[in-house]
């Protein structure tokens, strides 16, 4: 049986360059590549919040995942390439185009919330786990077929490769070429459930000879190795030459979402490793090596950032509250009289 | 004008779709050389080219979904599953996904999609090939759900699923594939939906029906008449959108009525239609809408499709039982 | 007797047949160390280890088919699917495979299984969690669909249905989870399928309902009462197999009948009723049946549900309607 | 990428034990496969000349594939292990226990069809492709646990394995280390549709490795191949140590079923090619190189596996018709009462 793929890493815990590796992005675009995970991060803080307050839905932390995140989207172009997510993936929504009072105005549930701005090429979030993948083959297909060079980046989890769409996206995508890349994260979870249950695989990225296709193991905290592979794919894709399979290791630090109580099976033990690993800490590291970074920086993008989330989770909140119609807005281009009737009446033949 | 069987109706209409649409693309299985397990295809890939006949790997999800990620890079997928039966391995990709597509991108994108399936009983079909599992899908809004029955239908319904923005479930009864021949018009042209076809008219009773029922019923409705009953049979052509007009003004001509259907009696569409009908018109009906269906029971072997599948005779007994009552 | 929610009344139903029968086991998403998502299995792979109570990959058709093969070794799985909603991704291993299980293989092997799965909207789940799919799964024969609407019935129906010998689709409404104590029995107790609940008893009309809007329903009741309408509340507990004759007994006795569901309106479970009623009982009828359901629209976003589930006023309004007609 | 896996094989296209190859059955087991692959072509051209006479329903020839099928049923012990089929594996149902005259009266589509012999270990065959796949994973996983080694044996077709179905089994089988051997005909067609446009992995034995086990590539026109590989594949599992993904490359000479044309699709070239390659006469040759086979023991076989064919067709065709009540029957263990009431009145409530 073949051995796991050799993992690939750029920066050491120490934020130095390893031995043989060169940076794939220059220090303006890590320190972009910074502060959205920073941004990310107080994300995550006041999604946290307000939805202990009951004023937000359920929201999945990215907390400890952030160089998965930006690594890959970085990599991308939003004026031409395509994101589809799952959901774990905030700051490179952001990064797509995505305005941050959209997200908001999602997690406030008003009904505006899946709306993309016309432009942005992005599809909406993905709560069916891998429905996505799919969708992301099709549209890589599509893109293909009429030329042009553009890639789409779909997003997953370790848990949705266990999916039977996972594996029919995949094999899709390898047998139309289709210009693909997808990231797994692997969080080390699904929920409660570890990623040594979820397959016996020793990784994920084996996957890929099953496909066709390159499948590429990165350590997913490592915001250069992740870019770089990226990268790789995605010039892979643009050239004709098909989807890549990149498995990003990385490690959940909080709960699955608002809802979840992970002292019933996470060990803390692990958590602590994992956090002593941090994908912010080492990017922070890597740049004030450079002379790119310090405190006082750090400091303004952080008032920076937080009056920007202020603002936006402002303008959510002020958002007019939904009208009762809206629940039959936009679920057909011609809705069939039966629905109109009942938006008309509000009420069932039987009411009227 | 020509006369065509309705799988060359299908066919007709896929042809002239692609000719007139270059973003029209059609998917499925074993659809390109072989041009389908029913020749509803055929020469279609010789004509436009493996790229836009595209035989795709035996995965139902995957044919469903690619189509919604197609549709997002501007093409108009209309995808072909095997056998209706079988999109059961799609359900997650067509009710949650397709369904709710618009929805979930709150007007953004638009799921202009349509797939293809044929279905329905009495050719001796191995398991799951006879499914008619149709109400199923009018239980996930989002979908338009067509169901013609005959050669003429079969083209005009297509042609406006095709063009139609939203995305449509098209059953294509396989029993009436090459039953009957009939006159379809050469050129373009769409039936709108939500327009049930009075297939013949009579005083005493209507028969309502969809898909290969219709035939049912209009047997049904020759050996009525021959007893001096008068039938009505209604053909709903399409299920979402649902006629409820029609179906209001047929019951109240005629009093009574009898929904046909092939799939299991309790909870097919046969109960949509009953209870509408009562809803709607409860104080112009004799008696109570009768239903004749397969049994609550999965499709049995082909020894015992006959036993299963609702009969003339069926028909005309419950018929009779209405006019009585 | 000690007093238990629903979820715990689920939890305790399955440690005692966990207890009982070796053959029982659990499988399901985070059901072991986590105990579910809902806690209902909370403490029992603590209890009966990692070999009964399981811990699975993220693969719904995979913990369904599974389950088939599980029987067939000569287990008893009760497996959890985390949402009904995604009971979508195992469609195809429920309807064609569980379903005719027995059927296929001429009564050789049979399929002793439950399916779990919570649902329901009202408590702003995320997209897919809320779906009420019930009627999707009584269109595929050869499955049991029951939906408790009480801690007592939640337990006594699932341990009726861990030891019914086929299989057994068992919907848990997730907004009474813990909204309510009752008071339940310690030890192992069974009732029957097929055999509707009289809720409350009252002459004009009767409101028929399962699962979570029995609860709005018995609020719409004591509003009714309080305008001077008596109002008989029939909880049907199990849609397959069906109670027609307390159906048919409910309605004489009212003439005015009312079905209330979360499902959307077209094609739901509450057109069954609709249309067996009136086949049954159609001239103990002062009135059309009518349906108070969700539109024909998927589930909303959060902000949306209040005005996309049935509400107590809606059914009110419609019982008026009904006795006033 | 790596590359496909090298092609097991033991004997040469003129039935020659290749260098180094030592045969893992011995001349009276090969004879029982070779009587079992004769049966299966002689069943073959019966039941399609029924289908055509109109008297059986349609039917799926075996015929290119008898090595497939037959190398891989000799390696599991009807007494104690599950064989799970697809519908392409028609010897195996015989080596396994089902009597032919069952076949045959499934054949008729009679309703008794898929009456499988208590302690015939055999589930019912499967038509939806990939379906029985997580049924053989969760069987071989009971199996484990209640020990005692028994192992199942579950054919599918090259095209299943693009189904999520597959996908799924295959990744749950590894994670429960079940008993397992996963036996991929690659006949080079799903129906049309040829292996090239199903997946553009160069090997689906592969994909084992996505899931933690061996993937073995067989020469599938090679009994002695077959049964090696299948033959450790069993060994394995039983000793504990969990699936086996085997692809048998082999070649499907005959239309897809009774319903098929193969002329609008299949080459001509391409099958001449591959009946040069006949798995029946390979194994001829072998034992007739052995001593061990003679046109005059062949003739007799013939002659007395046709007098069985007779006898089994004959058999299904003396069965009385079912009652039209059958269609009722074996739903459920305890129907409900309405589906009693249509039995009894075989009329709904309307016709009553
Ligand atoms: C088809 C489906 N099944 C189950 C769920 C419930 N669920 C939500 S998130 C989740 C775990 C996903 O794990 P993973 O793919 O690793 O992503 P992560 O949450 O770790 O980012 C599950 C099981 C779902 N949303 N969709
Ligand atoms: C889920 C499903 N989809 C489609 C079909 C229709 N169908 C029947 S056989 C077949 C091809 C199967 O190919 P393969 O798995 O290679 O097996 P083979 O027939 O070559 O033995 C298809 C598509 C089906 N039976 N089930
Ligand atoms: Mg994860
Ligand atoms: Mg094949």
């Amino acid at each position: 049986m073949t051995a796991s793929p050799r993992r690939l890493a750029v920066l050491s815990m120490t934020g130095r360059l390893r031995r043989g590796q060169r940076p794939s992005l220059d220090d303006a675009q890590v320190r972009e590549g910074l502060e959205l995970m920073l941004l990310s991060r107080l994300f995550d803080a006041r999604a946290t919040t307000l939805q202990r307050l009951g004023r937000w839905g359920v929201h999945s932390p990215v907390e400890g995942q952030e160089a998965a995140v930006v690594g890959a989207c970085l990599a991308v172009d939003p004026g031409r390439d395509w994101l589809v997510p799952q959901y774990r993936e905030f700051p490179a929504y952001i990064h797509h185009g995505m305005p941050l009072a959209g997200i908001a105005a999602f997690f406030t549930g008003h009904p505006a919330q899946g709306r993309i701005p016309d432009g942005v090429r992005m599809l909406p979030i993905q709560v069916a786990i891998a429905a996505q993948l799919p969708h992301a083959a099709g549209l890589a297909w599509g893109l293909r077929r009429q030329g042009g060079g553009a890639v789409v980046l779909a997003y997953c989890g370790d848990g949705a490769t266990s999916e039977g769409d996972f594996h029919e996206a995949c094999n899709l995508a390898g047998r139309m070429q289709a210009p693909v890349v997808f990231l797994v994260q692997n969080n080390g979870w699904a929920i409660s459930t570890p990623r040594s249950l979820q397959s016996a695989t020793p990784s994920l990225a084996l996957r890929a000879l099953g496909y066709g296709f390159p499948g590429v193991r990165v350590d997913g905290n490592d915001l250069l190795a992740v870019h770089q592979a990226t990268a790789t794919a995605v010039a892979r894709a643009r050239a004709g030459e098909g989807p890549t399979l990149i498995e990003a290791d990385t490690y959940r630090y909080s709960f699955h979402n608002t809802t979840d109580n992970p002292a019933a099976y996470a060990d803390p033990v692990e958590l602590a490793a994992a956090r002593r690993q941090d994908p912010i800490e080492r990017v922070r590291r890597y740049l004030t090596q450079r002379g790119a970074w310090d405190p006082a920086r750090e400091a303004a993008v952080r008032e920076r950032l937080t009056a920007t989330l202020d603002a936006a989770v402002n303008a959510a909140a002020r958002l007019p509250p939904p009208g009762p119609d809206e629940c039959f807005d936009d679920i057909y281009a011609r809705p069939p009289a039966r629905l109109l009737r009942q938006r008309a009446g509000h009420g069932a033949p039987s009411e009227a | 004008m020509p006369q065509m069987t309705l799988v060359e109706a299908v066919r007709d209409a896929l042809r002239l779709e692609l000719r007139r649409d270059p973003r029209v693309m059609l998917l499925g299985l074993d659809i390109g050389r072989l041009g389908g397990v029913f020749r509803a295809t055929d020469g279609l890939q010789a004509e436009f080219g493996a790229e836009r006949v595209v035989d795709m790997p035996l995965a139902e999800a995957a044919i469903v979904g690619a189509s919604i990620g197609l549709a997002v890079a501007g093409f108009v997928p209309v995808a072909e599953i095997q056998f209706l039966g079988f999109t059961h391995q799609a359900f997650h990709q067509i009710g949650p996904q397709v369904g709710r597509w618009r929805q979930r991108s709150r007007g953004r994108f638009s799921a202009p999609l349509v797939i293809r399936a044929p279905f329905g009983g009495g050719i001796r079909s191995p398991e799951f090939h006879s499914d008619a599992i149709e109400a199923q899908f009018v239980q996930t809004p989002g979908i338009k759900v067509v169901m013609p029955a005959s050669p003429y239908d079969a083209k005009g319904l297509l042609l406006e699923a095709i063009r139609d923005p939203d995305p449509v479930l098209f059953c294509e009864p396989d029993r009436l594939y090459r039953l009957h021949r009939q006159e379809v018009p050469a050129g373009e042209y769409t039936i709108p939906f939500g327009q049930a076809r009075t297939v013949r008219e009579g005083d005493d009773v209507t028969l309502v029906a969809w898909s290969a029922a219709v035939e049912l019923c209009e047997r049904a409705a020759a050996q009525l008449d021959g007893e001096g009953i008068a039938a009505t049979v209604l053909d709903l052509r399409t299920l979402v959108p649902l006629d409820v007009e029609g179906l209001v003004r047929a019951a109240t001509r005629t009093g009574r009525v009898v929904v046909v259907h092939e799939a299991p009696l309790s909870a097919g569409f046969g109960a949509e239609v009953a209870a509408t009908i009562q809803e709607e018109a409860f104080f112009a009906l004799d008696g109570p809408v009768r239903r004749v269906a397969a049994w609550d029971a999965p499709y049995p072997s082909a020894a015992l499709e006959a036993s299963y599948l609702p009969t003339v005779a069926r028909v005309v007994a419950a018929a009779r039982a209405a006019v009585r009552s």
